[in-house]
């Protein structure tokens, strides 16, 4: 039993054995957490769904006879019409709906994915660190996510806007930078009790830089609510994007959104139920699949559970 | 090996403890003082190299909280920890880090000191991975299967995850992690106390095989006066954060002086059906004090048959007797 | 005496994502009214997963079959809530991993009364009386405060005393240790087990020691069962098991412990690895290990057959003495 | 704790304090003032306007006024809202906000923990699925759409419903406001119920309690709920704070006089006075709330010490 | 009995700017003059007046038995208290230059006189109110029954001051008082015993609904919950008719919407340019079809049935003339002026956000679009667009105007020259910068002109020089949108958009 030894060659020359036969390789969480989302039902066919969205909102304009910007002068207000080829109908304007559609579905996966990405990662970064370092850390940085809480964010947006000017994906960030908040303070407190677990004070034993914990240890456990609570964030992105665009801070005409043509269509309930119909259903249908998905995910990652 | 601090000059000891003290504050109700509870106090012992001390007492007695004031774990309240004569207590976090691949820990409970989210090949290589980034992916690889070997784990349980093993498997987890920075002094918390005794006996000798070649050290707590008499040079006994008797193994098995040790000794098991069933326990009286509120002066006067007066009022100092062996008590000299 | 538990063919598996471990196998053995018996074994051979199985409590993904008969209940795949009946009361475990095994956020004594309350119908006040008596009868210093503390304020030995606390509360009928003094000094070892001794002869409860510890056993049980791959490989009273062991696992065992007189510089341990539950070796699962093999070995598995008169058993062809010095490798 | 539960509430000052600079200047980079309208106002009036305002001071003495006035405890007027002071308009919409708030909070939180725990106990089985359908759908439909859908379908169509309004103030007019506003907030606390109990379930704690017999409900409400409970709470937190203040579609829809619109229309209108006073009061409100989550943290995890 | 409106700022008829604010201001105080149901200007509080030759000193006599709601008596000095508040600096009233045609006001509110006695109102004794106007202003009439005109209680502003408005101070001398007011909820005000015309006032208690959400309002007319509507969304027209016939009310009024083209871009200072963004405009489909509610197209400037403008309203001849002619017209009208296909015109196009705004420019965009320009649309808040525009900062950007007051001068002084002012030139509200002498001299003469026909006809050849320069882009002329239970007798649609609700009843 001389391998433990500080002996490197004898230990060398047997990692180039071990290559050659088939002794198991390592694994990580992630490769396991695939393949058990594969084996999950639910989740798969969200994931199905979800593709053929994405591909629909992207492939699909090619394939519509109408740009969502063409005005069709003869067709304003017109409920779904095979023969005009306005298969969902047109809006007030006389844009045809499915065109617009599959716009804004396309801006708003866009805006999900990105202002998502970005509160995910700042709100996991900054309430570990927090929650991790404690005391008088932790409280500067939670007074300050409370500021942020506090101050108006329409105010950020409005400000983000003058001094970059409107590109949408600085609207994202902006989104994101703004959602990450309650985030971070769930992350926070999940870090809190985490740190008290023995495994960390075995990595510290081990030698971990606190960065290290936080990453290696820390931010893996943190995986169900993180999961659990992007899927929740999703959502509120849309919402907010539509708001923002609404008062002319995020997309701008003739561009849409989901969300938007959501608040547009809410308005027109009965006079113009297709306006609100399809939209609705997308969003829906979208965003079930992803907390299906986000479910699927979150047993995934949890080892415990098959 | 001698027990008596040799503190030749120019050669520290490895390990040396210094007046020691560790308390933890315990909140009560909203409107109530914390009180305290004294984990530590008054510790002071030296390991030299390759040697194995063995640290047995009470449960609750302050084991757990000695190995982990070493390893720097939690910082104690007053006193040093050398390291080579250096006080690690004083180290930036930089350096202790860099300190770590020497000193090493195996932890009491083997299930609660495994990361859930981690495999056990990455839950083993996660110290090389920080202490040892010059390895390359397959030599950590060769590492960790070897290890596991080492430890009697299966390599093909490499992408289990800890809660799919039984309790000792996850122990030999934690020692494979421990051994896997080939450390200069493991504090082994109870490292054989869930092994069945053929796989402690693996260990066991795997320690020794370690400590005979490359001169480990290990500070050895356990229960099991067995195994500690079985790997320990010297024993240290505690009882409520204080150290009781220090002594080599073979002096305190035969002739304990401190009477908490010899009650200690006539409790421990005989793996021999009949024996055992003869056998008459020394059964200490009383209670085991509170560490929040312990006995005045000597802290076992409460449950000593050979208590005195003194014994309530002066704490009694850690003396050195013959044979190079410490033990605190006013009256070992009358005891047997 | 009459039997209060007998498990017939019990099997347990754990569903792994691309395979299944078979933990458990072909388990039988009687329980008898105030008898303690031993479980021993390699660690990982499935002492624990069998009466995990028992008590209904496997993890999610592992799977019970056969049967376990205490008197005419079958608890083998009772439903849950019936369970809950028997569980606690009639039949208490006490669990390998006292930190993670006591609930972080709830109080000792909340943990405690709540048994009594559930199945003696106590008052929440009377039930904490009795609960603080049992910790102070389990060895717990300063009983009330700490029945106050969260577990986490509590060390090792502690937490495995109020382990033992919350198992005896109802003086179960059947009471299941695992490894219920492992985290223990040996006085208050000696304590436990003189209270175990205690709670078998007065209330004749039918004690399941699993332990690594052969002294604990040697000063305890009546009977021991030796459990090897996820089967048992030999049962037999305690005194036939240590003076004239028949199983070559069961003497591997016993020659490992370290002696507390003598101190020989090495141990003994058994050679080679212990097996994977997921593939078994062909025929008896020791073979790989077994200095006594022979060629039937490796090909068929022996059976648990009784050996001479009386309660004893064995799974090994292997008839001849097992004598130390025989052993080859 | 004492001394740390003080600490935390004095912290507020300061915290606030930094809080109000910080708007105050942000609200002065963002382009517009609160008079701008449809028509340009002649330059004389403009003037009139700003100097009744003293926004015709130098910003860093206006910023000394604002606290000044504010150290007597005086929000100072809003600037669109002319009839009332700040104080007097966040304090007659606090009330109401408050009872809609808690309302909806309590509801919420008691109907989310239900919805996770089930979905967790019967995970991926249907139940769950239901559940996540049910609950997501409060999440998914935008409030304003949910709050025209129940006006048309409970106030018109079916009129078992008022369909806004308050000047009676009969539980039947908090329905539909509490349930727009409650719906989506339950929804995130199911979802997060729902992972951290069947994390929570897994544990050997769990297993003890099951081996006590105590059957399902209890095993459930006391040894499961507390531990699961920690990532809800700190969302509770956050999560109450928006139900307090983040009531402006519910406001708008049905013609609530909550406090909730004022957090984004001052912003939109620059009313300068008004939106400083709003964050003083947000601030505080979440300053408390987040006080009383970490309180809680130290009630789900003892292990959590104060420092 | 119930009504509704948007969020008032205040209840100070001097600090009121908004029509939803009008609404309860005007049941609970009467001016001089007041509106009959069709909104011609009657006699308020005035029991009768006199007018100077020169038209320029009006008397007024105040009716016997008038008082405020508390029972004081309503004197004169009430009146000449509440146009030196209108004018007084410190109170920076929002309106106040709509009274600035009053002697000495304009010299008060800027702070150049601070003698607020010299103002042109004076209680000559406690029932006669005597005004002197700068020049005769033939609308006078109609302006004293604008808010900007009412009387104050003095007796309770001489003890409260600012805080008579608030709800335990109040009083009123019209035909109801406010006694409730939860702000983002609800007014409501109770009839007025002590009004002199109490025994013809029908109903006993308004609530003025504050609900900013049309749709919300709509449903809850629909649940039973509002009788009257003051607006409703444009696209739930055809749901009204179809389902409440007869109970929205659409009526033109005094307003219009308009695009302004900024001169000073050197593209649209050239009137081929404009001629050809103007004439491409499908004015007949945007009412109609793009917002539902039928809007008057605007060819002209000055709304129909705006009074003191008798004569034929302006309409171009491109108006009749075939709309695929004029786009091929306005082609050829690009292209002279160097834009094409190869060189498109890049405009951006400001709006506020709304959504009516945004459908109208997403439908002007397209129609633009065959000319070879390029529309970027751009929307902001309302408080930054104006910004933009005021600093004419933008090239083509939206604005309408509500007339303040019932005549044609209050359109035409939109489109009047900068006056040069100590640091620059100040275009009031005439964010394109257009700019024309003759125009300009024309509006002059006008102002000064005593017989108002002639004073109508100066005011036609002005507006018609603006739009044959295409000046501005007028659109549509705005209507009013109100919905009236059946069960409310007296409401008659004007063109001032005011309904005092003394005239309403109510059927149960
Ligand atoms: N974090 C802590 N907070 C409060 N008290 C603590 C803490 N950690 C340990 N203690 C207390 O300190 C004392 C010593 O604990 P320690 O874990 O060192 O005991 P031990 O000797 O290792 O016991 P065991 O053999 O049972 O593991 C005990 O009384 C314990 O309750
Ligand atoms: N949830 C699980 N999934 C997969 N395998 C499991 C699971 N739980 C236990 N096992 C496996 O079942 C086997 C039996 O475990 P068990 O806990 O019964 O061992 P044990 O005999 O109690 O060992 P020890 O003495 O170390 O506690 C082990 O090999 C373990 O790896
Ligand atoms: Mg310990
Ligand atoms: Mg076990």
């Amino acid at each position: 039993m001389a391998g433990i030894t500080r002996k490197d060659e004898t230990l060398s020359r047997y990692a180039d054995q071990l290559e050659t036969l088939d002794a198991p390789k390592g694994r990580s969480l992630t490769d396991d957490a695939l393949r058990r989302l594969f084996a999950n039902k639910a989740a798969m066919v969200s994931v199905f769904i979800l593709g053929a969205i994405v591909l629909i909102a992207f492939i699909g304009p090619y394939f519509v006879p109408w740009s969502y910007s063409t005005v069709d002068w003869t067709a304003i207000r017109k409920p779904p019409d095979f023969e005009k080829l306005h298969y969902l109908g047109t809006d007030q304007n006389g844009r045809d709906l499915l065109a617009r559609l599959l716009q804004g579905t396309q801006m708003s996966l866009i805006v999900a994915a990105v202002a998502t990405a970005v509160s995910v990662i700042i709100g996991i970064v900054y309430g570990a660190i927090a929650g991790y370092f404690g005391g008088r850390v932790d409280a500067i940085m939670m007074r300050f996510v409370d500021v942020m809480y506090a101050l108006p964010y329409i105010l950020f947006v409005i400000i983000l806007v003058v001094i970059f000017g409107r590109s949408p994906i600085l609207l994202f960030v902006g989104i994101g930078a703004i959602e990450w908040l309650t985030m971070a303070r769930i992350v926070r407190g999940q870090t809190l009790s985490l740190k008290e677990r023995e495994f960390i004070e075995a990595a510290k034993a081990g030698g971990a830089k606190p960065f290290t914990i936080i990453m290696r240890h820390i931010v893996p456990n943190l995986a169900g609510p993180v999961v659990i609570y992007a899927t929740l964030t999703i959502p509120e992105i849309i919402i907010t994007e539509s708001f923002l665009s609404y008062l002319g801070l995020g997309i701008q005409e003739p561009q849409t959104s989901l969300g938007t043509l959501i608040s547009e269509g809410a308005q027109v309930i009965e006079v113009m139920p297709w306006l609100l119909a399809f939209p609705a259903v997308m969003l829906v249908l979208l965003l079930l699949c992803l907390s299906y998905v986000g479910d699927g995910l979150r047993d995934a990652l949890d080892p415990k559970d098959r | 090996m001698s027990a008596v601090e040799p503190n030749v000059p120019g050669s520290a000891p490895l390990l040396r403890i210094e007046n020691l003290k560790k308390t933890f504050s315990i909140p009560t109700t909203l409107f109530r003082k914390p009180l305290t509870l004294t984990a530590l106090e008054d510790i002071n012992f030296t390991v030299e190299k390759g040697e194995t001390l063995g640290i047995v007492g009470e449960s609750g007695c302050g084991k757990s909280t000695l190995g982990r004031c070493i390893l720097q774990l939690i910082s104690p309240d007053e006193g040093k920890v050398l390291w080579l004569g250096q006080d690690l207590t004083e180290l930036k976090p930089e350096e202790m880090r860099k300190r770590r691949q020497d000193l090493q820990i195996i932890f009491q409970d083997p299930l609660a000191s495994l990361n859930p989210r981690m495999t056990v090949g990455e839950i083993i290589s996660d110290p090389l991975r920080t202490l040892r980034p010059d390895l390359s992916r397959t030599e950590r690889r060769a590492r960790i299967i070897r290890m596991m070997e080492a430890v009697g784990l299966l390599p093909e349980m490499i992408n289990r995850y800890p809660h799919e093993f039984s309790g000792g498997q996850a122990q030999r987890i934690g020692i494979a992690r421990a051994l896997i920075t080939e450390p200069k002094l493991i504090v082994c918390d109870e490292p054989v106390s869930a092994l069945d005794v053929s796989i402690q006996a693996q260990i066991l000798n795997l320690l020794s095989e370690l400590k005979d070649e490359f001169g480990l050290t290990l500070v050895f707590i356990s229960h099991d006066l067995s195994v500690v008499r079985h790997v320990s040079d010297r024993i240290l006994v505690l009882y409520l954060g204080r150290i009781a008797e220090l002594a080599s193994g073979e002096m305190l098995y035969t002739d304990p002086k401190h009477p908490y040790t010899r009650a200690l000794l006539t409790a421990v098991p005989i793996p021999d059906p009949k024996r055992a069933r003869m056998r008459d326990v020394e059964e200490l009286m009383g209670e085991v004090p509170s560490p929040i509120n312990p006995p005045s002066g000597c802290h076992f006067r409460t449950r000593c048959r050979y208590a005195i007066e003194k014994c309530a009022a002066i704490i009694p100092p850690l003396e050195e007797i013959p044979g190079g062996r410490l033990v605190a008590c006013h009256r070992w000299k009358e005891i047997d | 005496m009459t039997d209060v538990l007998n498990v017939r063919d019990l099997n347990v598996s754990f569903a792994l994502h691309e395979s299944e471990v078979h933990a458990v196998r072909e388990l039988g053995f009687d329980l008898r009214q105030g008898e303690t018996l031993a479980v021993v074994g390699e660690s990982g051979s499935g002492k624990s997963q069998s009466f995990l199985a028992i008590m209904g409590l496997l993890a999610k993904n592992g799977r019970a079959t056969g049967s376990a008969r205490m008197g005419d209940v079958e608890l083998v795949g009772m439903a849950p809530g019936k369970l809950d009946a028997y569980r606690g009361k009639d039949i208490a475990m006490i669990f390998q991993d006292p930190m993670t095994s006591l609930n972080p956020s709830l109080k000792v004594k909340t943990q405690l009364a709540e048994v009594l309350v559930k199945h003696q119908g106590y008052s929440l006040d009377k039930a904490i009386k009795e609960s603080i008596a049992m910790l102070d009868r389990v060895g717990i210093p300063a009983p009330e405060r700490r029945a106050n503390a969260y577990p986490h304020e509590l060390s090792g030995g502690m937490r495995q005393r109020v382990m033992i606390a919350m198992a005896l509360l109802c003086r179960p009928k059947i009471l299941i240790a695992d490894e219920p003094t492992t985290a223990l000094d040996v006085t208050v070892q000696a304590q436990m087990l003189d209270l175990f001794k205690e709670l078998t002869n007065d209330f004749g409860t039918a004690l399941v020691m699993i332990t690594h510890n052969l002294g604990v056993v040697a000063g305890l049980a009546d009977r021991m069962m030796v459990m090897y791959g996820g089967r048992a490989v030999e049962t037999g009273t305690v005194d036939e098991l240590f003076y004239d062991p028949r199983h070559p696992y069961t003497l591997g065992l016993l020659s490992s412990t370290p002696n507390p007189e003598s101190r020989a510089r090495r141990l003994n341990p058994i050679s080679g690895l212990p097996p994977s539950l997921e593939h078994l070796p062909e025929g008896c699962s020791f073979n790989p290990r077994c200095a006594f093999r022979f060629d039937r070995c490796l090909v068929e598995r022996p059976p648990l057959e009784p050996v001479g008169e009386g309660q004893r058993r064995k799974a090994c062809f292997y008839e001849g003495p097992l004598v130390a010095e025989e052993r080859s490798a | 704790m004492l001394t740390y539960v003080l600490r935390r509430l004095a912290s507020i000052i300061p915290v606030a304090f930094i809080a109000v600079t910080a708007c105050f200047f942000i609200l002065r980079l963002a382009p517009g003032g609160p008079f701008d309208q449809e028509r340009a106002l002649p330059p004389a009036i403009l003037r009139n306007l700003r100097a009744a305002y003293d926004l015709d001071q130098p910003l860093v003495i206006q910023y000394f006024i604002y606290i000044g006035r504010l150290l007597r405890g005086d929000l100072g007027p809003s600037m669109v809202v002319q009839d009332f002071t700040v104080s007097q308009l966040l304090a007659l919409g606090l009330p109401f906000s408050l009872m809609l708030g808690l309302f909806a909070f309590v509801i919420a939180t008691v109907a989310g923990i239900a919805a996770g725990t089930i979905a967790a106990v019967n995970q991926n089985k249907w139940p769950d699925y239901v559940l996540v359908l049910v609950v997501m759908i409060g999440l998914i439909i935008p409030n304003f759409l949910m709050g025209s859908i129940l006006q048309l379908v409970f106030g018109v169509y079916l009129r078992w419903l008022p369909a806004g309004g308050w000047q009676n103030g009969s539980m039947a007019h908090l329905v539909m406001p509490v349930i727009v506003l409650a719906w989506p907030h339950a929804a995130r606390i199911s979802r997060l119920m729902r992972g951290s109990m069947i994390e929570v379930l897994g544990s050997n704690y769990v297993r003890t309690a099951k081996a006590k017999g105590l059957g399902e409900r209890l095993v459930l409400s006391r040894h499961a709920i507390k531990p699961a409970l920690i990532p809800v709470v700190s969302y509770l937190g956050p999560g109450l704070s928006y139900l307090l203040t983040g009531s402006l579609i519910v406001e708008q829809i049905f013609s609530l006089p909550g406090i909730g619109r004022y957090f984004i229309n001052a912003a939109l209108s620059r009313d300068y006075g008004l939106v400083l006073g709003t964050v003083i009061l947000y601030m505080a409100i979440i300053l408390v709330l987040n006080l009383l989550v970490d309180l809680a943290y130290a009630w789900l995890d003892p292990k959590v010490r104060y420092r | 009995n119930l009504h509704n409106g948007g969020d008032p700022r205040t209840l100070d008829p001097h600090q009121v700017s908004g029509n939803w604010e009008d609404r309860p201001v005007s049941d609970y105080i009467e001016g001089l003059m007041t509106l009959d149901a069709v909104g011609s200007p009657i006699l308020g509080q005035a029991a009768s007046y006199d007018v100077s030759d020169d038209g320029l000193v009006y008397t007024f006599t105040l009716r016997d038995d008038i008082t405020w709601s508390d029972g004081t008596p309503v004197t004169a000095r009430d009146f000449v208290v509440g146009a030196q508040r209108m004018q007084d600096p410190a109170k920076a009233a929002d309106y106040a230059y709509l009274m600035h045609f009053i002697e000495n006001a304009e010299a008060i509110n800027s702070g150049e006189i601070t003698d607020f006695d010299e103002l042109g109102v004076k209680a000559l004794d406690d029932k006669t109110v005597e005004i002197t106007l700068n020049a005769p202003t033939p609308y006078l009439l109609a302006a004293l029954a604008h808010y900007t005109a009412y009387p104050v209680p003095a007796h309770v502003i001489d003890e409260v001051g600012d805080q008579w408005t608030a709800m335990e101070n109040i009083v009123g001398n019209g035909p109801y008082t406010p006694v409730e007011w939860v702000p983002g909820s609800f007014i409501r005000s109770v009839k007025n015993e002590n009004y002199y015309d109490a025994a013809n006032v029908q109903i006993d208690e308004v609530i003025y609904h504050i609900t900013e959400d049309d749709n919300a309002a709509l449903n809850r007319y629909r649940a039973g919950e509002f009788d009257i509507l003051s607006s409703f969304p444009a696209d739930q027209y055809q749901l009204l008719q179809d389902q409440y016939p007869g109970e929205a009310h659409v009526a033109p009024f005094l307003g219009v919407y308009y695009y302004v083209m900024n001169q000073t871009d050197p593209a649209l200072a050239d009137v081929r340019v404009r001629e050809a963004l103007s004439i491409s405009i499908n004015r007949e489909v945007i009412g109609p079809d793009v917002l539902g509610t039928g809007e008057l197209p605007a060819y002209g400037w000055v709304p129909p049935g705006t009074s003191n403008y008798e004569g034929e309203a302006y309409m171009p001849d491109w108006a009749s003339e075939d709309y695929g002619a004029r786009v091929e017209r306005a082609q050829a009208l690009m292209e002279e002026a160097g834009f094409g296909p190869d060189n498109p015109l890049n405009l951006q196009l400001r709006y506020n956000t709304n959504e009516n705004h945004r459908r109208i420019a997403v439908a002007i965009g397209a129609m633009w679009e065959p000319l070879g320009v390029n529309i970027e649309l751009f929307n902001a808040e309302v408080g930054p667009h104006y910004d933009a525009l005021q600093a004419g900062d933008f090239q083509i950007g939206r604005a309408g105007w509500l007339m303040d007051y019932d005549d044609a001068s209050n359109m035409l002084d939109l489109l009047k020259s900068g006056v040069s002012q100590g640091d620059g030139i100040n275009w009031g509200n005439n964010y394109g910068r257009y700019s024309n002498t003759e125009y300009d001299a024309l509006l002059a003469e006008a102002a000064t002109e005593l017989d108002l026909e002639a004073r109508a006809a100066l005011m036609h050849e002005a507006e018609a020089i603006a739009m044959d320069e295409f000046g501005v882009l007028p659109i549509y002329f705005y209507v009013s949108k109100w919905v009236v239970s059946p069960s409310i007798s007296g409401f008659e649609d004007n063109a001032v958009d005011r309904h005092l609700v003394r005239y309403m009843s109510k059927s149960e």
